[in-house]
């Protein structure tokens, strides 16, 4: 939260979830609205609820107590900001299982896979975004 | 980059329908010594861990040809797909498969996209899926 | 957001508004979702639902510029805070028009035959607070 | 406080899909000067100015008989109620009436606890809300 003054309030939309599996489903929902106030095609909407899912499932993985979603509606699509608090410092080496490893990966890569660009920024201790953009429907 | 574009059209209400935020399983024996696990809702990080025990125990039982019918699942996220493809390790030791039904066209192009499609056998009704595990 | 310290992350979902009547149904939907997730039943969901789209429609009304929505499980419960920013201070008097101020009316009327117990809390300028119950399902 | 309880069930899929987030009016005439406005989606903050703009029209053009549909609306707030109760007013003046046809029990509720079912005349289908008019 605490954007920045000059980021204009009526372009914002932000909801904060406890870093915990059962909550995912709320975000997904929230994220397809905004996705979907903002004129993106069904298709679009599908993908852009997919990639913030997986940075939340991948947050989540990661330990931390809750997580930001921030969605930005700028001149040229839809930006969303999945901000990690709480996270533990330093991380855990922690092993995960093959198929669990598998899965991150796959997770990763469909972020990439389906919105037009994917930047992870460290911020403080226990802080990290990943921010995802979804270029406007044409 | 989108990588696969669906053309297909559904509507907003298909997909955008909150509930059930469950998954449904149910588990059918079929001819052989093979089943058919139909599932229904969203497959993700929280309801994902439910088909993980639902696949294990039919495979601790010795059932190590699946048919996973996807037909009523509306969303699927890489939890899901881990679980999927872990089942499919297990079976593929003891000679089984797993062959999926799907028609979802989103779900198909997740599939598509995570070159899933190449590793599974996906196909559009649950007798052809059937019919090709042997 | 800035919730105290002692709040378990854990029970708190928020969702951060622009004060403008097109993002009220993402609000509903999340609410929806929350309320949901805390297994009220249907009706109950309804109630919810629609008690804090009109806190909210009261909150745009007032004018301001931005509402968070912050739902807290409690022990007994689920209580919903919606938090107004930017209020004009002072508040304009303005001359809504019968049919506006009967609708308004109706809408303070409905938040309090939907939920258990309905309280406003004047805060700082510009700021105020009207916090809802809504008790478990028994 | 909970001033009527709803006892029938409908699905959370019915009342939690989100799409339309929008209402689409249609407009048709009806026997005598009458007219039916049927109703579909979300009549909220947000929406309702578009209703107020449809019923407007209509009164304007003398049209003071009016049944409006509200069988496929899945929501409404105080901004539509308000819509409806300032139509309700202006045809009045006029010697009209709006009987409204409503089944979802969400809805009548509303119509309940608000007390507007004492001033409008609410029906089950359109037929015995045009019967009505007159
Ligand atoms: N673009 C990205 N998309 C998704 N996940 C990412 C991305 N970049 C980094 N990550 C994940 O975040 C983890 C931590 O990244 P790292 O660069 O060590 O930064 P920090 O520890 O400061 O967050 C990585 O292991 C990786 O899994
Ligand atoms: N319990 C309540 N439910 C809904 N609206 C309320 C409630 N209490 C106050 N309000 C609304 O808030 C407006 C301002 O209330 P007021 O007591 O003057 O506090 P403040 O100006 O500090 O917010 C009132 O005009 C009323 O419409």
């Amino acid at each position: 939260m605490n954007a920045p003054a000059h980021r204009a309030a009526e372009d914002v939309v932000e909801l904060r979830i406890p870093a915990k599996a059962e909550w995912v489903s709320i975000a997904r929902l929230a994220v397809s609205a905004v996705a979907s106030r903002l004129q993106f095609s069904i298709e679009e909407i599908e993908d852009v609820k997919l990639a913030v899912a997986e940075a939340l499932v991948h947050a989540i993985a990661r330990g931390g107590d809750r997580i930001d979603v921030i969605c930005e509606s700028v001149p040229d699509g839809l930006r969303i900001r999945v901000r990690n608090f709480g996270l533990p410092t330093p991380e855990p080496v922690n092993e995960p299982t093959a198929d669990e490893a598998a899965a991150g990966n796959l997770g990763i890569f469909l972020i990439r896979a389906l919105m037009d660009s994917v930047e992870h920024e460290p911020r403080g201790a226990g802080e990290a975004d990943l921010v995802m953009f979804k270029r406007s429907p044409s | 980059m989108t990588l696969v574009r669906v053309t297909t059209r559904y509507t907003l209400t298909q997909m955008n329908r909150s509930e059930p935020l469950d998954i449904k399983v149910n588990v059918r024996e079929a001819k052989g010594d093979s089943s058919v696990v139909d599932l229904s809702g969203e497959i993700d990080v929280y309801t994902s861990p439910k088909l993980k025990d639902a696949i294990g125990n039919l495979i601790d039982r010795g059932v190590y040809n699946l048919v996973i019918n996807l037909e009523k699942v509306r969303y699927i996220d890489s939890t899901g797909l881990g679980v999927l493809i872990g089942g499919l390790k297990r079976v593929r030791e003891h000679g089984g498969s797993v062959n999926l039904v799907c028609t979802n066209p989103q779900i198909k192009k997740i599939f598509d996209i995570t070159g899933l499609v190449m590793i599974f056998g996906i196909f559009d009704n649950e007798d052809a899926a059937l019919r090709a595990l042997v």
